[in-house]
């Protein structure tokens, strides 16, 4: 038996803002980026659905999700290079520390 | 498959060559060929410029995903002519303790957005189209965040990197329901399948956000001001004017290409962010003390501008997009040049009072200043005033009446704010004046250029004679 | 007649030269030039006028207009343009005569009375001015030219008026008298267009179809123009800067407002008179009715009046009038059906100009003797001044119109003219002629009889009473009485030059012939005003007087304030237009035309300030506007639009 | 060689050249140079223009050229001359020519002042010679900008204030302008920009016509100081300096009055005539207006800024009139208001210079102190209020003979209410006369004040000249105005 696309389509999309969600509440860097990285699945999870349910004919939704997987992986990557440099800093990673730019 | 493909992509290829040999320049040069490696980055970005320019024939490649003609060559030779001023700008604060040690990465990563937005403009595929969006951001980031000792700096480079990711992201949930409903991801198909319902506008809108994050359109504007502010001033420069720039192309292709069935759609969302855009951005530029604070209200502002050429749709449009493009960038980068170079005399952020009795101290500079500023707020002879002119132009002759009515009403209050400066400089008077001001040559040359381009592109029109004869996308 | 031309360019020239290299010159040499040049030009045109009337008359023996010079100044379209050029006609021949003449017996008076004045040159500069513009609109071709030079002879006078420009009194009269003769002017202007629109034409006879064209506007137009006249003619109540202008020099009081300006309106009046009589009768009557009214208030004004120049100043007004009147009852052109007071109006303002020009002269005289214009420093100066003496007491006899003097033959004709019309006009007229008598004795007597101001102050000094020394008044030097001379053998010529001859209503000649009746009735009016006039003033302070000041005070008080007519003025100027027009316009415009673009501005300022807290610096906010944007935007498309 | 160009090469050739220049001589020099050559050139284009005419040339324009700009968008430098453009050059060279001697000894950073001015009067004379709707709107934005430099740094008074107000202004003018532009190029089926073709067209439906020609002659309007728009001039003109005033109020305020004329009414002839009245209206109450606000003022420039209020509504008001007669006399009276208000000006700058007020409660009896200066002021008192012999009378004149032939109610009302204008700027002029010359000194500080020096004295006497040589002999320049107001109208009313 198969799980009908829609259940996928909708975890995805449970998925996407719960990291939206996340992403507007939590005080912490790191959960921040978390949150994106939350996101950026669930839109892989989407390509890949589309892919194996709508048009399984082609391999480009999966070949997407792969490259998304990877960017996302660079994005971390560069995120956390700059909340270290963050740290340095401020010798804190708390949003509420990140207000000198403002107004 | 043959891989004389990938030589036929004459640009990026160059590109990655330079690319290579500043980075391999980069591990082994010592001492004198050290001192060598500004100029050799400055004549390689030149020289790239060219080399861009040299094949305008139009092609594709790898089945359709890379796409090359006049126009999209023209816009790539504008990005790299950007970048080779930026990197001008760049000399002293790259000699500086903090920098020079890592100059070689600032080059490689300067290149490396450069490699992403010329893959922005050429990608007909949206897989190719995100990966350069990425590439031409995520080195974007490490720039900002470039003065690892500086809380802003730090703090400037997180807001982007985050944000930007979290745009990315929206974009692309868009991006995959368009997959979903199409079932393709090549332009050419996809805008063949769009039927406009529901889903698919909102995937345009997602999409949309994810560029306008890059253009900074108001809403999605809000991480500009303080990352600009915080960000290297050369980095601010070349995020104010390249990466923008690299995204109204990006987005113009991308909605003639895929959204074309939804024009009336995608119209209106211009429509409602360029108003959004212009009036929000010049109501909050007006009481902007931190110079680069104020020029990212300013740079979103023109970004509304810009936005009149792109709602036209037309060839027209293109032209003026470009020719603003060119024009604005000209204007920002003799701004930012003069920016950093005051910043680097007098060691902290340039507020508009740092500029009061400014002429006393130095006329020339001053004089520039002016010039660039009043180019911006659209005041002939100066070439801004030929680019909001055309821009007015196209979307009028689009039947966007009354937006170009708002946009013109406010090029009353942005007069203003520029008018600010012009007054702190030559009528204000400093308790205590600023030294004179000594520029690197590098920057002078800029400076030279920038001004040669705020005098004569307006005047000559062959400029932009050449880019309306590039023929259409 | 081409030399005519000269009669316009010399005082120009001399006016050009005085002004420009004036303030170089040493006085004597200014005066010179000012006075050659006029008597040059007095000459040409004496010798103008005389080649006009020898040659003028046309086959029906009428005089016909005489156009030597008309070029076209200013075209306006192609039917109406502004011309400019000289136009010979009987009035103007005779005008020409007048001014040139008066106006050289003035530059020759102003020798000896304004010597070593501050200012010298300028004042023969502007006496020049004047008498170009004068002259430039007595032989004005068109209505327009008329207008313009009428303007220039308001602006002289204006000069004049304020030649003392350090004496405030004389600043403010300045100013008024500009200020009322432009307000008049402004319909003078309006009559104007009217007329030039409709008839097609600004010239003085327009054609049959021009004036069928213009129809029922004409009378409008020129009651509109008459205004114009009743400005520069101080009729009631534009008179006002009339008595306010005796602050000018004696000498320009007599040129301008006493001898020719003034009379410009009488002489528009006459130069339209064709289309005043046969197109608009009942305006040229109303002008009559004015007049009238005019000759009577300024008449009774003036028998109050302490200052000598004001008496002569209204009973300029009260003469003026009479010419007003003279033309006004006038109902044909033909001199014989009551086409009379046309010849009678101009004869009058001929003799009037050389008597009334002899009076102000004989007054600057006195003036220049006891420094004081009021009569209470006067009396019994007879025997200091013989000459001046005896040449304002002829000036007064005619002007009173006791034969044989020039004045009795032209206000006989006046009055005559007057009876044609009706007979309450006329009685009404030789009332007021009576008037003239008396108020005029009464300033001759407190002039020149009764106890001398000088032997008062004598005895006073004697007496240690006043320590400054009073000194001695004493008669004018040549320069003076030379002109008061001559003006004084014209007066008493000039009753029995033909004038009818020369002028009249159609041009053709008019043979004066006294009406024995009204002519004695109206000495014998005059003889008991004379009268009166030595029983009430010749002795010092007779009872009578007294009696009289006392039955009479208020009246006599409201006379004396000139029944307060120049309240009302300050009244309007200073209160109406001034604090409640144009105070609140301008309060107006700086605090809600002009606030309101600021208030524009200051929103737009607020507005920033209000916006800027959007930026609160915290990425999750940033991102949350974000979402939200492109959420709103997506509703937008999917339910608004 | 077309001899038009020549107007525009010639100050911008001196731009760098002023910029070179290093001591003040020299940047005097160059300013009487080239001033006095722009002089001499449109004398030359004077006389040669009409001998072009008399000639029988009867083309609507003369000299015309047209160099293909920006061939995308039809965009070209074209120019070309008629009757008003000559006029309008000639009274620019004069009042630019005597600008430089009125502000001979500008302090500091005379440089820099000249290169503003420059600037400024390239602008102008661009506009005057070019036929073309985008280089005509380019100039005439060049013209506005200057103005905010010259009245911010080298003003007086409130400066900043007034400079930012009057910029502010004038460039939400030149938006609805451009708004106006854009709607009869695109009216007119976007196929030139040469404002003689599209005329010839005529061809811009009277709906957009209704939209559009409010929006122009309003935007041109706020330069031409239309009532509600006119409250940048009181400020402005009191803050500048005094040739900048001379200028502004000089040649500036004529291009607002000149492109209505032009462009507003030229090319949108229906709504024109529809529309008029509400404009009509509007600029009678600025002729009254104007002049009644000034009787109570007591700031010298402001009196001259209100009566230059109630002046040039008198040309807009005339040129709605649309017969050709009031629109010579529009044009008339922007000469004669040009070179009168310049000459104001000029010697309120001058007296301010020395007496350091222009409050008329603090001057008397200046006539005294100096009558050079004063005797000037008389003259530009009395040409102000239109006496016979200087020009303003003439100008006046054809205004409302002109304004008479429009024969209905309304008109005839409006036309007898600007007339009453004359006797109030009487009143108010006067008024300061009056005041501050006459009488008896009474400052102590202003006896020990000096008389014009010779370039003050110059600048006066040549504009006097001009004055009077257009009040006594003004058959010639009328004619040649004529015969470009006629051209004008019989295209708009075929």
């Amino acid at each position: 038996m198969t799980i009908p696309a829609e259940y996928m389509l909708i975890l995805s999309a449970v998925l996407f803002f719960i990291g939206v969600f996340g992403f507007f509440t939590r005080r912490n860097l790191v959960s921040l980026l978390i949150c994106t990285e939350l996101m950026l699945n669930a839109v892989d999870i989407n390509f890949a659905v589309f892919n194996a349910y709508c048009h399984p004919d082609r391999l480009e939704g999966y070949i997407f999700s792969l490259f998304g997987i990877g960017v996302a992986a660079a994005e971390t990557a560069v995120a956390i290079a700059i909340i270290i440099n963050v740290y340095r800093n401020v010798h804190s990673i708390h949003i509420k520390r990140l207000k000198n730019l403002k107004h | 498959m043959n891989y004389i493909q990938f030589f036929a992509m004459r640009p990026e290829v160059s590109l990655l060559c330079i690319y290579l040999v500043i980075f391999v320049y980069d591990l082994i040069s010592t001492g004198h060929l050290r001192r060598m490696f500004h100029p050799l980055v400055c004549i390689s970005t030149l020289l790239l410029t060219f080399l861009t320019l040299t094949d305008t024939s139009t092609f594709t490649l790898f089945g359709g995903m890379y796409e090359s003609n006049a126009a999209i060559v023209f816009m790539k030779a504008i990005l790299a002519f950007g970048t080779f001023l930026t990197v001008l700008q760049a000399n002293r604060w790259l000699r500086s303790a903090n920098t020079s040690y890592k100059q070689g990465e600032f080059y490689v990563l300067l290149l490396s957005t450069l490699v992403g937005m010329y893959f922005m403009l050429s990608a007909r595929h949206f897989l190719l189209l995100f990966i350069g969006i990425e590439l031409a951001s995520l080195p974007m980031a490490c720039l900002v965040a470039f003065d690892k000792y500086r809380h802003n700096s730090a703090e400037a480079g997180i807001k982007y990197i985050l944000s930007s990711m979290f745009a990315s992201a929206l974009m692309l949930y868009g991006i995959s329901f368009l997959y979903g409903t199409t079932g393709t991801l090549y332009f050419g198909d996809m805008s063949a399948l769009i039927t406009g319902q529901p889903i698919e506008i909102f995937a345009l809108v997602m999409f949309f956000t994810g560029i306008g994050f890059k253009i900074s359109l108001v809403p999605f504007h809000m991480w500009t001001a303080d990352s600009y502010q915080g960000a290297p001033t050369t980095v601010t420069a070349y995020l104010s004017v390249i990466s923008k720039g690299a995204a109204v192309f990006t987005l113009f292709i991308v909605l003639l290409k895929v959204f074309l069935p939804m024009t009336s759609e995608w119209q209106m969302i211009i429509y409602i962010t360029t108003i959004a855009s212009i009036t929000l951005a010049n109501l909050m530029a007006m009481k902007q003390q931190f110079i680069k604070r104020f020029m990212a209200f300013s740079s979103i502002s023109q970004a509304g501008y810009i936005m009149l050429a792109v709602i036209g749709g037309s060839t027209d449009g293109m032209t003026a997009m470009i020719y603003y493009v060119l024009v604005y960038m000209v204007a920002n980068m003799a701004i930012f040049a003069i920016i950093e170079s005051i910043e680097w005399q007098i060691r902290r952020a340039v507020k508009r009072d740092t500029l009061n009795g400014f002429y006393e101290s130095n006329p020339k500079l001053t004089l520039i200043m002016t010039l660039a500023l009043f180019s911006l707020a659209g005041i002939p002879p100066f070439a801004g005033f030929f680019s909001k002119f055309f821009v007015f132009m196209s979307a009028f002759g689009a039947g966007f009446k009354v937006l170009v009515f708002i946009a013109l009403i406010n090029t009353v209050i942005s007069l203003y704010y520029y008018l600010l400066i012009v007054k702190a400089m030559y009528i204000k008077s400093a308790e205590q004046k600023l030294p004179a001001i000594k520029s690197s040559r590098y920057t002078l040359v800029s400076l030279a250029i920038c001004i040669a381009g705020i005098i004569l592109l307006g005047i000559c029109s062959s400029v932009y004679g050449t880019i309306g004869n590039l023929g259409n996308l | 007649m081409e030399q005519s031309i000269f009669i316009l360019i010399l005082p120009l020239l001399s006016f050009l030269v005085l002004a420009l290299a004036g303030k170089k010159m040493p006085h004597k040499l200014a005066g010179t030039i000012g006075t050659l040049s006029l008597a040059a030009t007095a000459i040409l045109a004496c010798a103008t006028a005389a080649e006009y009337f020898a040659a003028g008359r046309n086959g029906a023996a009428q005089f016909t207009d005489i156009m030597p010079y008309n070029i076209a100044w200013l075209p306006l379209n192609d039917t109406l343009s502004i011309d400019m050029g000289i136009l010979l006609s009987p009035i103007s021949a005779m005008m020409l005569i007048v001014i040139t003449v008066i106006s050289l017996m003035v530059h020759i008076y102003s020798l000896g009375y304004m010597k070593g004045e501050r200012g010298f040159q300028r004042y023969y500069a502007f006496l020049s001015l004047f008498t170009f513009s004068m002259l430039g609109l007595v032989v004005a071709t068109n209505i327009f030219q008329m207008y313009i030079f009428w303007e220039l002879v308001g602006v002289s006078s204006y000069l004049l008026i304020g030649f003392y420009y350090t004496k405030p009194a004389a600043i403010a009269a300045s100013k008024k008298a500009f200020i009322v003769t432009r307000f008049a002017d402004l319909f003078f202007l309006i009559g104007i267009l009217i007329y030039g629109y409709y008839t097609g034409t600004f010239s003085f006879t327009p054609t049959e179809t021009a004036i069928a064209a213009a129809g029922t506007v004409l009378p409008t137009a020129l009651m509109l123009m008459f205004i114009g006249g009743a400005g520069k003619s101080a009729m009631f109540p534009l008179h006002i800067w009339l008595p306010d202008a005796m602050e000018g020099p004696t000498p320009v009081s007599a040129l301008i407002h006493a001898a020719t300006m003034v009379v410009a309106g009488v002489y528009l009046v006459a130069r339209m008179f064709p289309l005043f009589v046969v197109h608009a009768p009942e305006v040229l009557h109303a002008i009559a009715y004015i007049g009238a009214f005019t000759a009577l208030y300024a008449a009774v004004v003036a028998c109050v009046q302490t200052d000598i120049k004001r008496v002569l100043a209204f009973s300029t007004i009260s003469q003026i009038a009479f010419m007003m009147v003279a033309l006004g009852v006038c109902t044909s052109t033909d001199p014989h059906e009551g086409g009379l007071g046309y010849m009678a109006s101009m004869f009058h303002l001929f003799t009037h100009a050389m008597f009334k020009g002899l009076l102000f002269l004989g007054a600057g005289a006195i003036i220049h003797a006891v420094h004081s214009n009021e009569k209470n420093h006067m009396g019994g100066l007879r025997k200091y001044m013989p000459i001046t003496h005896i040449t304002f007491l002829i000036a007064c006899l005619a002007i009173a119109g006791i034969p044989p003097f020039s004045g009795f033959f032209s206000k006989d004709e006046i009055i005559t003219a007057c009876y044609g019309f009706s007979t309450p006009m006329g009685l009404f007229m030789s009332g007021v002629a009576a008037m003239t008598a008396f108020y005029m004795f009464r300033l001759y007597y407190l002039i020149f009889w009764g106890k001398s101001h000088y032997a008062e102050q004598v005895e006073l000094y004697k007496a240690g009473k006043i320590v400054e020394e009073p000194h001695k008044p004493h008669e004018a030097p040549a320069a003076m009485t030379i002109p008061l001379v001559f003006l004084a053998a014209v007066t008493c010529v000039a009753g029995f030059i033909p004038f009818g001859e020369f002028v009249s209503s159609n041009g053709e000649a008019y043979t004066i012939h006294l009406d024995s009746t009204i002519a004695i009735n109206s000495t014998l009016l005059a003889i008991g005003g004379i009268l009166l006039a030595t029983v009430m003033y010749a002795t010092g302070n007779s009872r009578i007087t007294r009696v009289v000041n006392v039955v009479m005070h208020e009246p006599i008080k409201a006379a004396y304030h000139r029944f307060y007519l120049d309240e009302v003025w300050l009244f309007i100027t200073k209160k109406v237009i001034f604090n409640c027009i144009s105070r609140p316009i301008a309060w107006f415009d700086r605090n809600v035309v002009d606030a309101s673009l600021d208030l524009m501005a200051r929103a737009a300022q607020r507005l920033g300030t209000l916006v800027r807290p959007l930026q609160s610096g915290n990425i999750q906010t940033y991102c949350i506007y974000f979402l939200s944007g492109a959420l709103a935007i997506m509703l937008v498309l999917l339910y608004i639009y | 060689m077309n001899m038009l160009i020549l107007f525009i090469i010639i100050p911008i050739v001196m731009l760098p050249a002023l910029w070179a220049c290093r001591k003040e001589a020299q940047v005097r020099a160059v300013m009487v140079t080239g001033s006095t050559l722009l002089l001499l050139l449109s004398a030359w284009l004077t006389v040669d223009f009409i001998s072009c005419r008399n000639a029988g040339n009867n083309d609507i324009m003369l000299y015309t050229a047209s160099w293909p700009w920006y061939e995308k968008l039809n965009i070209a430098l074209s120019v070309g001359v008629d009757g008003i453009s000559v006029a309008m050059l000639l009274l620019t060279s004069v009042i630019v020519f005597t600008g430089v001697f009125a502000s001979w000894r500008i302090r500091p950073m005379a440089k820099e002042f000249f290169l503003w001015y420059t600037l400024l009067s390239v602008g102008v004379y661009g506009f005057f010679v070019s036929t073309d709707l985008f280089t005509m709107f380019m100039f005439y934005e060049t013209a506005l900008i200057p103005m905010y430099l010259l009245i911010g740094v080298w003003g007086s008074g409130k400066k900043e204030y007034s400079a930012m107000k009057l910029t502010l202004m004038l460039m939400g003018g030149s938006a609805f302008l451009l708004m106006g532009i854009l709607g009869i190029y695109f009216g007119s089926g976007a196929t030139t920009m040469n404002i003689h073709e599209i005329a010839a067209m005529n061809n811009i439906p009277t709906a957009t016509q209704y939209i559009f020609f409010p929006l122009t002659f309003i935007g041109f309007g706020v330069l031409g100081a239309l009532f509600p728009f006119h409250t940048w001039s009181p400020d402005g003109h009191a803050s500048a300096p005094t040739s900048v005033s001379m200028l502004h109020a000089g040649v500036l305020m004529k291009l607002g009055g000149y492109g209505c004329f032009r462009i507003a009414m030229y090319l949108m002839p229906q709504a024109a005539s529809d529309l008029a009245w509400i404009f009509i209206i509007l600029t009678t109450i600025s002729v009254v207006y104007g002049a009644l606000s000034a009787i109570s003022q007591t700031d010298l420039k402001y009196i001259n800024a209100y009566s230059s209020v109630s002046h040039c509504g008198l040309v807009l008001f005339a040129i709605l009139m649309m017969t050709k007669t009031a629109c010579t006399g529009a044009i008339l009276q922007m000469l004669s208001h040009g070179l009168m208000t310049a000459l104001f000006f000029a010697i309120i700058g001058m007296i301010y210079g020395r007496t350091h007020t222009r409050d008329i409660k603090q001057m008397r009896g200046l006539m005294k102190i100096m009558p050079f200066l004063a005797v000037g002021y008389v003259i530009a008192g009395l040409a102000n209020l239109g006496l016979p012999g200087f020009s303003g009378f003439v100008a006046e004149m054809t205004v409302f003979a002109g304004a008479f032939e429009v024969n209905d109610t309304f008109h005839r009302t409006v036309t007898i209410i600007a007339c009453t204008s004359i006797v109030i700027t009487a009143v108010y002029i006067l008024r300061v006369v009056g005041r501050i010359l006459y009488g008896e000194p009474e400052n102590e500080e202003h006896k020990k004040l000096s008389d014009a020096t010779w370039d003050e004295r110059f600048t006066i006497i040549c504009l006097v000249i001009c004055v009077a040589a257009i009040g006594i002999a003004p058959m010639w320049v009328s004619s040649l105005i004529a015969d470009g107001t006629g051209n004008v109208l019989a295209n708009m009313f075929p």
